[in-house]
């Protein structure tokens, strides 16, 4: 029984069994690994008729870029979104599970999610862990009450803010809205200041860089923009090419085992049997 | 030294045209002393999916039964295999749920997809998915590797010549690392059949 | 505490010479030993230790050395490694002091060449000076007793020296914590274990020389085999009489293969499971 | 080198900060600067440190600012439910009382210093300090924050008993500027929120407004900012 | 915690007027033993923080590949610390003569320092020589150079390119503390482990400690190592956030020195 | 009513083999108000009657086919508070299962979860079943599906099926009007044309509930509305 319990899906929630085995690890001096972060410039601007979110999407372990475009801006409820700073799998849990309360939330109540019930789930799940989970969110959408732009802190505390940003990209990105957000933007104007500071992020952040993602939020319509802008190609490809001619690597033995069709069936076979 | 290269290994899959190629170093290593030149570090989950886990060895191995356990309680219960995209979520999932006490392995899922798709994704130690179009890669070589398929990586290459390119860039990058190599394995998967083969490497 | 005023001096090439340049200049005579800049901190060792952690000198290795009938047998791999990562395959882990001594790399790579590039440089000040070639002793001497004075400083060196002099061949061992040993049958290294194994039960007083090159390589081979730190080439020399000789310099890579052999029918079988058969 | 290798990511988000409560004839007035720091980095210059307990009851928050934040929603929730099972507003004392029940409960992982003022008919004004773990303390007028130091001698000076609101509100935004100009951690705008018993105003004092002290330099709106 | 480096000169400085009256040998006896310092000396030395560090680094990759009749270094020209970038257009290679240039990855203080310590000394080589230094002699002067530094090292990780006295091209690895190889190509700085497997697979040849002897020359011409080089910072260039910007490649082959300049991602 | 001193307790079977409770249930269930889904080539409908106990209650807060998940929705027959339970149950299963996989839940694994807490609640201490039947309706991968729910647990999945009130008399309409090549607009009609046969009073939009998903796998609720123009169509 035991056994069993121990392999079924797990009903949510941590699992602390390998902490113990992972802290004498630790204690007998093997340093433990890093996570994948996301360096991360996220930002968010109030418009003039609802709210923008802009990300750019490099991924990083360390040193190394891990993940050249990856998604920043995740999906809360049909009218919120969400950009996630901070350990990866933190921001992506965090985000999956405020959703999928919202769902519930939204099915039990018939209505459309409201932003702060997203955020007060949010910092009450992180506060809970005190920082531990590593999660910085920009938080932004429209709902009965209008437009909300909000950042919520590792450790859960959050600010309201007509313009933000998040990661370690932040300060570049916020000299570009100190110095030209205004209020009452129209969306253009919008959706060029917020790319203008992701792209402030991308090019004077290491953390931060590729392309630009954008998610424009307003009264009953969201668009996402995935790869806005993709300021950064490949700036150079071998003319000569790395062409190997089959056969060109060694081996020792080869194995092939065939597949078996794929078992498609008609609907007069399949009856008859 | 970090917990995660205390067995040394080289893990590193691709996506070609309408197939995909994951493949291995073969050491399994305590620190520099290498134990074992056949270590099996890609596993198949069904007859068109395949999981690499790079990292500490005893995990390899719990993570590998837990997950097999997993697939087949999912075949008994819905009479199909898993989807790759399903099964990273459950690899994800299953990882993030110890994320205050990690299994020290970063998978890397291959699989090819009912419509012929393939699909290659990898995780970090809790769960982080990350999806490609081209390839990825894990281990303590994975620095290399990068670095490798980056220059050689080509899109839309035919099972053969994905074999190639896959190899070489194994080879070359387990070369520079002192705890992978002894050899590789490379598994390519098309939607006709699985080719297996054991790559000829250098033994220090 | 003193402020320092340096920087305010004006730049003088005699400065730079007499201060720094060590033995390469003339105001400092040849073959003596040059003063290094410290950090100047509380804990010295806590710093090399830092120090060592982030510039990552190359290490890594196995070398072996022993004494036989006909002279003495060096060998050793190629490898230098920083962490985890191969930093080179060709490193010249042999090092020849002069046509008769022969000194082994093991430890911090840049240690041990420049140590014994400048022990080269006082054998031959003592040839010079006595008319003579130095002894295979007063040459692992001059070496200990440099090292013994930099005791705590944070060198790593495990080196043999080997060659030829008039009471024929010598051998010994010296490492940076200033130890010294004469003997027959050395192995130095993160991959000296393995060697050991091989050499010891293979070794045999009355060898020839092409049994005793056999054994040296075989123990370097099987050592890269199971030592992640060693790997590259298998080099051996062989000092006899006249001086050393470079007797075989094999890729390991190739050697493996050549120890043991894959049959042709292995690596070329495909074996072709029963549906597949049947479909074609 | 840090995860992130910035202190505006790596650093809690906390709020170095002067707040103060006054006590005056009739009501009270509590004042506060709106910088939020991460580090050195000022992650919200107009942030909101005055926070409604109850209609008649506000507190201002100090220190880390999620604890502050969770203190004062929790305080908030346990209100309105003790206003509505009473059928009438909270009293200051009682506000003021759940406030240090859950910072002496928790004291031993918050780290937030709090003050809760308000007026109530039965003791007109009233201001409680509640620093750091969870003491209570009713005091005629009150600051706290990192600023806190650079006003008490100011504030013994030029407190009187019995102002009028007018004299209050001013003491209160010269305090708070004078602190701003001293402290790093303490900037941006001036926010008071005067409550008796006619109800809340709130007031907003803009940093350029406000009035320089010695050697600050004034605020110049800057030139066509970048262009490009 | 550290003391101010510059005390160690101050008492080296001090220990230099005592034994001025000495005999050389005397004096050089003294210079043997490793000068320690008094630990009530250094305990009145200036507090530092904790995590202060004497080095920094600056990121960077540097590659140089050696053919039959030419050299290629290159560099890449972004200089940062941490997450952010200090400069875009940073030259990490140093021409010293006309047939070497060395290109330094590692921490830009000591790269500056030791650029200009190897230059006075070429210059003092070339007024007592009338001649300009060797590609194999600079090799040397710049392992001694580092070791020198062996008990606080430059951080700087080098590779020096070349001509030797064949005219065929030569390339030096070096670690920190001076410990040096003569390679068929090289690449050090933050990009090495990515950039090496691609060279290794391209141009790996017989190492040169094989016997019998086996041809070790890099088989690419002049054009194709540009080319190769401009695609492995290319590479190097979308996975290390420390290498971008551009690339400074020099050339040196019988016709001199050639300098050109490639545009890399800038994120 | 030999059976009746074995239904003081729930898992305590009767002398015939009969857990009696869960046979009470069953008459829950058949006092209940009458739905019925029909499974089409190409979607599926689910239909019931919608009376209200006076005509004071505003009758547009009550709705009684709900979505379990955007493809998914369903009807019961019984008591309407117990279904609620089910329902949230469901609802959070489903979730959990997307939390897992990032995959919506299959139709056929979200009422093996709903009948497997139906379940539980026969073999447990302290509980009893609950009193109600479910009709689920869903389009996913398997193409259109309709799974009939009851108190024991048991499920099976129908192609017409009708629970509640009259659910002979349904089923035997529904019998003999239902064919296999039967579209979704077809089977909206028949839907309509079956609940009207036991129909007490006129019926109206605002008296049954209509709940379609087609192969957009959109489950959709019909408005009040929709659903008059359906009836005039029929008529």
């Amino acid at each position: 029984m035991a056994e069993a319990a121990i392999a079924l899906p797990p009903k949510g929630g941590f699992n602390f069994d390998l902490c113990k085995r992972n802290a004498m690890l630790e204690k007998n001096g093997i340093a433990l690994p890093r996570f994948r972060k996301t360096g991360t410039t996220i930002v968010g601007l109030v418009f003039k008729d609802g709210v923008i979110l802009g990300a750019d999407t490099r991924a990083t372990e360390g040193e190394i870029v891990c993940d050249k475009n990856c998604e920043k801006i995740h999906y809360m409820a049909p009218n919120i979104y969400c950009c996630g700073a901070g350990t990866a799998a933190d921001t992506e849990n965090v985000t999956d599970m405020v959703r999928s309360q919202l769902e519930l939330h939204r099915y039990a109540t018939n209505r459309e999610s409201r932003v702060v019930t997203a955020l007060t789930m949010l910092k009450t799940h992180l506060f809970g862990y005190r920082g531990q989970v590593s999660a910085a969110l920009v938080l932004g959408g429209v709902d009965v009450t209008g437009p909300h732009l909000h950042t919520v802190y590792p450790h859960g505390s959050t600010d309201t803010l007509p313009f933000a940003t998040m990661g370690s990209g932040s300060l570049a990105a916020m000299s570009v809205f100190e110095s030209r957000y205004k209020e009452d933007m129209d969306k253009e104007e919008g959706m060029e200041i917020v790319s203008a500071a992701i792209c402030a992020g991308i090019f004077n952040d290491l953390g931060s860089g590729s392309n630009v993602d954008l998610c424009i939020l307003t009264k009953g319509k969201t668009e996402y923009l995935r790869n806005y802008q993709k300021p950064n190609p490949r700036s150079y490809i071998r003319s000569k090419g790395y062409d190997f001619a089959r056969g060109h690597t060694a081996i020792l033995s080869t194995r092939i085992t065939p597949l078996k069709d794929q078992v498609t069936i008609i609907e007069g076979d399949a009856m008859e049997e | 030294m970090s917990i995660t290269s205390y067995n040394g290994s080289a893990l590193v899959a691709m996506i070609g045209k309408n197939c995909f190629a994951i493949a291995s170093d073969r050491r399994l290593g305590v620190n520099f002393q290498t134990i074992a030149t056949d270590y099996q570090r890609i596993f198949q989950i069904h007859d068109r999916l395949y999981i690499g886990l790079s990292g500490l060895g005893t995990d390899v191995q719990t993570l590998y039964q837990r997950l097999k356990f997993r697939h087949k309680l999912y075949q008994l219960r819905e009479e199909r295999n898993m989807r790759p995209e399903t099964f990273a979520s459950l690899v994800s999932a299953m990882l993030y749920e110890k994320r205050f006490g990690p299994y020290f392995c970063e998978p890397i899922i291959a699989g090819l997809s009912e419509e012929n798709v393939p699909f290659i994704c990898t995780t970090d130690l809790i769960g982080a998915k990350q999806f490609s179009s081209d390839f990825v890669v894990s281990g303590t070589a994975s620095e290399s590797l990068y670095g490798a398929c980056e220059s050689m990586y080509k899109p839309d290459l035919e099972p053969e010549d994905l074999f190639e390119v896959i190899s070489q860039a194994l080879l070359s990058s387990v070369d520079r690392d002192c705890i992978s190599g002894w050899g590789g394995i490379v598994y390519i998967v098309t939607p006709e059949q699985v080719i297996t083969k054991t790559l000829k490497g250098r033994t220090d | 505490m003193r402020l320092d005023f340096g920087g305010l001096d004006p730049v003088s090439l005699q400065r730079i010479s007499s201060a720094d340049a060590g033995f390469d200049l003339p105001c400092n005579p040849i073959g003596s030993a040059p003063s290094f800049h410290l950090p100047a901190v509380a804990d010295l060792d806590g710093f090399e230790k830092a120090a060592v952690d982030m510039v990552k000198p190359l290490h890594g290795t196995t070398t072996l050395a022993f004494v036989f009938k006909e002279g003495v047998i060096v060998a050793a791999d190629s490898r230098a490694s920083m962490g985890n990562y191969i930093s080179s395959q060709n490193v010249k882990k042999i090092l020849e002091i002069n046509p008769y001594l022969l000194g082994t790399m093991a430890g911090g790579a840049a240690d041990c060449q420049f140590w014994q590039r400048n022990l080269g440089t006082r054998c031959r000040l003592h040839e010079l000076g006595n008319k003579r070639r130095i002894s295979v002793t007063g040459a692992s001497k001059l070496l200990a007793n440099t090292l013994y004075s930099y005791r705590g400083m944070g060198l790593s060196m495990g080196t043999m020296i080997a060659g030829w002099d008039e009471t024929g061949p010598g051998l010994y061992y010296v490492d940076s914590e200033g130890g010294r040993v004469k003997g027959k049958r050395f192995s130095v290294g993160s991959g000296s274990t393995y060697a050991y194994g091989v050499l010891d039960s293979g070794y045999r007083w009355d060898m020839t020389v092409e049994e005793a090159v056999e054994l040296a390589r075989r123990s370097i081979y099987h050592a890269t085999f199971r030592d992640g730190a060693s790997g590259g080439v298998a080099s051996v020399y062989y000092v006899g009489p006249d001086g050393w000789k470079k007797i075989s310099g094999d890729d390991v890579g190739e050697l493996h293969y050549k120890y043991y052999p894959v049959s042709e029918a292995a690596a070329e079988q495909e074996v072709v499971m029963k549906e597949a058969s049947s479909a074609s | 080198m840090e995860e992130f290798g910035c202190e505006w990511n790596d650093a809690p988000h906390s709020m170095g900060t002067t707040i103060m409560a006054v006590q005056y004839e009739g009501g009270v007035i509590l004042g506060a600067d709106s910088r939020t720091t991460t580090g050195a980095y000022v992650a919200n210059r107009a942030s909101d440190k005055i926070t409604e307990l109850t209609d008649n009851v506000y507190i201002c928050r100090s220190g880390s600012a999620a604890d502050s934040q969770i203190v004062s929603d929790y305080s908030r929730y346990f209100l309105n439910q003790h206003t509505i099972q009473l059928g009438r507003d909270a009293t200051v004392k009682t506000a003021a009382n759940i406030v240090r029940e859950l910072s002496y409960g928790n004291k031993s992982f918050l780290e937030c210093g709090l003050i809760v003022a308000g007026w109530d008919k039965y003791e007109n004004g009233s201001v409680y300090s509640i620093p750091l773990g969870g003491t209570i303390l009713r005091l005629p007028f009150s600051t706290g924050g990192s600023g806190s130091s650079y006003l008490y001698g100011f504030l013994d000076q030029a407190w009187k008993d019995g102002m009028n609101k007018e004299e209050a509100e001013a003491l209160v935004v010269k305090a708070v500027s004078l602190a701003m100009a001293r402290d790093g951690s303490s900037g941006g705008v001036v926010r008071t929120v005067i409550i008796d018993s006619s109800g809340v105003t709130r007031n907003f004092y803009p940093g350029d407004k406000l009035p320089l002290y010695y050697e600050e330099i004034p605020y110049r709106p800057t030139v066509e900012p970048m262009s490009a | 915690m550290h003391e101010n480096i510059a005390n160690i000169e101050n008492s080296k400085r001090a220990k230099k007027k005592e034994h001025a009256n000495q005999s050389r040998e005397n004096r050089n006896m003294a210079m043997m033993m490793p000068p320690r310092l008094n630990p009530t000396d250094s305990a009145s030395g200036p507090k530092q923080h904790q995590t202060w560090s004497p080095y920094d680094n600056n990121g960077g990759t540097c590659v140089a590949i050696a053919g039959a009749d030419y050299c290629v270094i290159a560099a890449d020209t972004r200089m940062s610390t941490g997450f952010s970038i200090l400069t875009r257009d940073h030259s990490k290679i140093f021409v010293i003569s006309e047939t070497c240039a060395l290109a330094s990855s590692g921490f830009q203080a000591d790269i500056s320092a030791l650029q200009k310590n190897l230059d006075a000394r070429h210059q003092t080589y070339q007024h007592q020589h009338g001649k300009q230094m060797s590609c194999p002699a600079m090799a040397q002067l710049l392992s001694n150079t580092l070791y020198y530094k062996r008990f606080f090292p430059y951080y700087a990780f080098n590779v020096l390119g070349g001509l030797d006295d064949q005219g065929k091209g030569c390339v030096y690895s070096y670690d920190a503390v001076g410990s040096y190889e003569r390679v068929g190509y090289a690449a050090q700085g933050s990009g090495m482990q990515l950039i090496m497997p691609v060279l290794d697979n391209q141009l790996k040849s017989a190492s040169p400690l094989v016997l019998p002897k086996r041809e070790t020359a890099t088989p690419l011409t002049e054009a194709e190592a540009v080319d190769l080089v401009k695609d492995t910072f290319a590479s190097a260039a979308e996975r290390d956030i420390y290498t971008g910007d551009g690339v400074e490649i020099v050339t040196i082959n019988a016709r001199g020195i050639q300098k050109q300049y490639m545009e890399l991602k800038k994120d | 009513m030999g059976d009746s001193q074995y239904s003081f307790s729930l898992t305590t079977f009767s002398p015939s083999g009969k857990l009696v409770q869960i046979e009470y249930a069953l008459m829950a269930v058949g006092a209940g108000q009458t739905s019925l889904g029909i499974k089409a080539t190409n979607g599926v409908v689910i239909a019931t009657e919608k009376k209200l106990p006076s005509i004071l209650v505003d009758e547009t807060s009550v709705q009684k086919i709900q979505k379990l998940t955007p493809n998914i929705g369903v009807v019961h027959s019984g008591m309407g508070p117990d279904s609620r339970v089910l329902i949230r149950k469901s609802r959070k299963q489903a979730q959990q299962y997307f939390r897992l996989y990032q995959e919506v839940i299959p139709l056929s694994q979200l009422v093996r979860e709903t009948a497997a807490v139906m379940q539980e609640f026969t073999q447990s201490g302290g509980v009893r079943p609950f009193g109600v039947s479910l009709l689920v309706a869903g389009y996913d991968d398997n193409g259109p599906q309709l799974y009939q729910v009851d108190p024991s647990g048991s499920y099976f999945s129908w192609k017409a099926s009708a629970i509640g009130k009259n659910v002979s008399n349904a089923k035997t309409f529904l019998e003999k009007r239902y064919t296999d090549d039967m579209e979704l607009e077809d089977a909206v009609h028949t839907a309509i044309l079956t609940l009207k046969e036991g129909f007490e009073g006129q019926i109206s939009g605002k008296n049954i509930e209509i709940g379609i998903v087609g192969a957009d796998r959109v489950f959709k609720v019909l408005t009040p509305a929709e659903v008059d123009d359906y009836l005039a169509e029929v008529e």
